[in-house]
């Protein structure tokens, strides 16, 4: 009765900040199949690892992804640590924390808003994005960039917070918290917000552990992972309980990310409340030796796994990044047959896909 | 909709929360990276920024006292400040401004003058 | 993690992965990395926060792909058959060359040795 | 020529913006965002970010080219409209920044299509973009005044 058509959807595409192309199979307005082509951002920097020594790859990792770049920096230098035995100051792993949960609030924040901007809800995408100036502010004046902050090197960290920074930065966290009130209510109540989540790109708890989601999608159906309570960098010293939804919908989501920025804020004020004086980096000597190391973390969109061979030169013989959202677009594929044509940005927008990162 | 009412009401109530850029420049903070000077009569052309240099886009010629940087290259890391031993490299706050043709910078040491072009 | 991988013949890899997959291991990522004139690709699962890895070696052809015991395996093998050049047999979803390079993009670009030739106009399905 | 003139004047006055992501890290992407939202706010300006090509006067390009989007970036070049400004937004898009040596990019938006602003910084400031997107709109105005354009009366209606 119904004839199967093929449409394009994108690279350039009205709601898509960033180059993705879909190959959406549809019947009438029903998507059935849907197939992926990748590779509008692939850059290749993998093979920068051995033409750059393992100090400036830092400056190259951190330019994977714009948006999660402080937690890829730091995810590196780990590794580079672990494999040449160097000890990071106390204080160092907590400045560590204190970016890195800054950049999950900014990162949550800016998906709140291109979210809203994919249904058309133009009044809280431009809250959203004042709101999350005053997190860039404080990136700016920590860091000295707005957006790529630079901060971590092999052996702790390159500038400092002092305490009139700190206090500075706990006042604006409390507007910053004042004003995601209002809007939690929105996201939480809102008759459109609902209307275009809820029961909308279901992903039960079975399908998300085997095809192996990460981040706010696993976190979202009911999956238990969160690997900061491993303890990497100074979460052993802080106290928080991973955030769990288990409807497992576009809603369910939405409540993880939301309730996860007023964790890391949360996060921000026990480390700044804690943080212990002293030195914020180690002198690094010599060249990493030879072995291989894989370290993971977790970033505002999931688990990254960075695998590192060294071959005891300045050079690295392989780095290779596996980002949450390569993870996490099996988990795409499986959501959107079945869905309407209508959903399609909003389903791609609910895994707050990273492209730059997926292709590096 | 009705949801949003509260948070339209109080942005009416405020003022703009714009930042009138052109019109009123916001003073940068004053870590911020944002464009790399050379004060070329200190420098002794050793090579240092040039090795360290993520991006690779310092050269530097030690016979004939040449410094050439390409500010459309350079990722104000801030490391060849860091390492610079007669810390005459120095990272203004003022950004870089836009031009509609790229250009190299070309200091040398004799005669002083920044040329634009090339 | 420092890494402690055990190797596995070719032949085996199918059901070690299936003893993985049984026993309740998620599947992390698959890693290929350039030996002097053969290739390793060292397999991650995961249990909880615990990882495993075991690896093969092999000179490119003919790799037996996972992908029909762990359906997500799918873009990381498309992703080293284009970008080292290794034959996967039975991939579930075949993106022929195109899923991250383009047309003329150098062919196997992060391998030292060449395998197969990209064909030209792959289709993406 | 009342209204033919009315109409160079305010579509030189009112540039439509639509901004590619051509492999950036989205570091640019999101100071490009930043310049639409209340903060820094271009629609101040009459800038109006579009989704659509065909409306567009000015392409803002962030990040470096690579073997693949080079076409699409020749394409949505090519469907915009006579005249247009092309602002490269970040060192990506100038030279190829950090990446340039890599295998599958080009190196600069130049190598593809023609360039009018460059706008250095990793990633642009917002400020500096706003010059970038003011500059491009002097530019446009002088092409508007340099080149016969063709719209006709008749064609709006």
């Amino acid at each position: 009765m119904s004839d199967k058509s093929t449409i394009p959807f994108g690279p350039q595409h009205p709601v898509l900040p960033e180059p993705i192309h879909l190959k959406l199979v549809v019947e009438d307005e029903k998507v059935v199949e849907a197939y992926p082509a990748f590779g509008f951002v692939h850059r290749g920097l993998e093979t920068l690892a051995q033409k750059k020594d393992f100090n400036q790859m830092v400056y190259v990792v951190e330019r994977v992804c714009g948006i999660c770049s402080c937690m890829h920096g730091q995810d590196y230098c780990e590794a580079i640590e672990e494999l040449m035995g160097i000890e990071v100051p106390v204080r160092a792993e907590y400045l560590r924390t204190i970016w890195a949960e800054l950049h999950r609030i900014h990162s949550h924040l800016l998906w709140l808003g291109l979210f809203a901007d994919a249904f058309g809800f133009e009044n809280l995408f431009m809250q959203t994005w004042k709101i999350r100036e005053k997190i860039m502010d404080i990136l700016e004046a920590t860091s000295g960039n707005r957006v790529i902050i630079s901060v971590n090197i092999v052996g702790g960290v390159r500038k400092d917070i002092n305490s009139e920074q700190a206090k500075w930065i706990l006042k604006e966290l409390d507007e910053v918290e004042r004003q995601l009130k209002d809007i939690n209510d929105v996201v939480m109540n809102n008759y459109t917000v609902k209307q275009r989540t809820v029961g909308i790109g279901v992903l039960t708890k079975e399908e998300a552990y085997e095809l192996g989601a990460t981040g706010p999608m696993a976190k979202g159906s009911g999956v238990d992972l969160d690997l900061r309570t491993t303890g990497y960098a100074a979460y052993k010293y802080l106290d928080f309980e991973p955030i769990v939804e288990k409807a497992g919908d576009s809603y369910a989501r939405n409540l993880v990310r939301m309730r996860e920025i007023f964790q890391s804020i949360d996060l921000i004020r026990q480390a700044l409340g804690k943080i212990p004086d002293g030195e914020i980096n180690v002198p690094v000597k010599g060249n990493p030796p030879a072995g291989e190391v894989i370290s993971r973390l977790e970033q505002s969109r999931g688990e990254v796994v960075y695998y590192i061979k060294s071959n005891g030169t300045k050079f690295l013989d392989r780095l290779r990044i596996r980002t949450p959202t390569f993870a996490n677009i099996p988990a795409l594929l499986k959501i959107l047959p079945g869905s309407q044509l209508q959903d399609v940005p909003v389903l791609i927008l609910t895994i707050d896909p990273c492209i730059s990162c997926t292709e590096r | 909709m009705l949801d949003m009412l509260k948070s339209v009401f109080s942005n009416l109530s405020r003022k703009p929360v714009t930042r009138m850029y052109p019109f009123e420049e916001r003073k940068p903070f004053d870590i911020n990276r944002g464009h790399l000077e050379n004060n070329i009569d200190e420098c002794i052309f050793c090579g240092m920024c040039q090795r360290v240099c993520p991006s690779n886009c310092i050269k530097v010629d030690r016979k004939t006292s040449v410094w050439e940087y390409d500010p459309f290259e350079c990722v104000l890391c801030g490391v060849c400040v860091e390492k610079c031993p007669k810390k005459c490299l120095k990272l203004d706050v003022h950004y870089r401004s836009c031009t509609d043709k790229k250009y190299n910078i070309h200091l040398e040491k004799h005669d002083d003058s920044e040329k634009a072009g090339a | 993690m420092i890494v402690n991988s055990r190797e596995v013949e070719i032949g085996n890899l199918k059901s070690e992965v299936k003893k993985y997959h049984d026993g309740g291991y998620r599947f992390v990522t698959e890693t290929c990395l350039n030996l002097e004139d053969k290739f390793k690709i060292i397999y991650t699962f995961a249990i909880g926060y615990d990882l495993e890895n075991i690896h093969i070696i092999t000179d490119g052809k003919n790799v037996p792909s996972v992908s029909d015991i762990y359906s997500c395996a799918l873009a990381v093998e498309n992703e080293i058959k284009e970008l080292f050049g290794i034959e996967f047999d039975g991939l579930a979803v075949d993106f022929g060359g195109n899923f991250m390079l383009g047309e003329s993009s150098p062919i196997s670009p992060q391998a030292d040795i060449e395998i197969i030739r990209r064909e030209k106009g792959g289709k993406n399905e | 020529m009342g209204l033919k003139e009315f109409v160079k004047k305010s579509f030189s006055k009112s540039p439509w913006v639509v901004h590619y992501d051509c492999g950036s890290c989205n570091g640019c992407d999101i100071e490009v965002l930043a310049c639409m939202t209340p903060i820094y706010d271009m629609e101040r300006f009459g800038m109006v970010n579009v989704g659509n090509p065909k409306h567009a006067d000015i392409l803002i390009v962030t990040g470096t080219v690579n073997e693949k989007n080079k076409d699409v970036l020749k394409n949505v070049y090519d469907m915009m409209p006579d005249p247009k400004v092309v602002v490269a937004a970040g060192i990506c898009a100038c030279s190829g920044g950090i990446f340039r040596d890599c295998y599958n990019v080009l190196g600069g938006i130049d190598k593809v299509i023609p360039v009018d602003v460059y706008v250095p910084g990793c990633p642009a400031k917002p400020e500096a973009m706003i010059d970038g997107l003011y500059k491009a709109a002097q530019i446009l105005k002088e092409k508007y005044s340099r080149k016969e354009v063709i719209v006709s009366a008749k064609s709006l209606g």
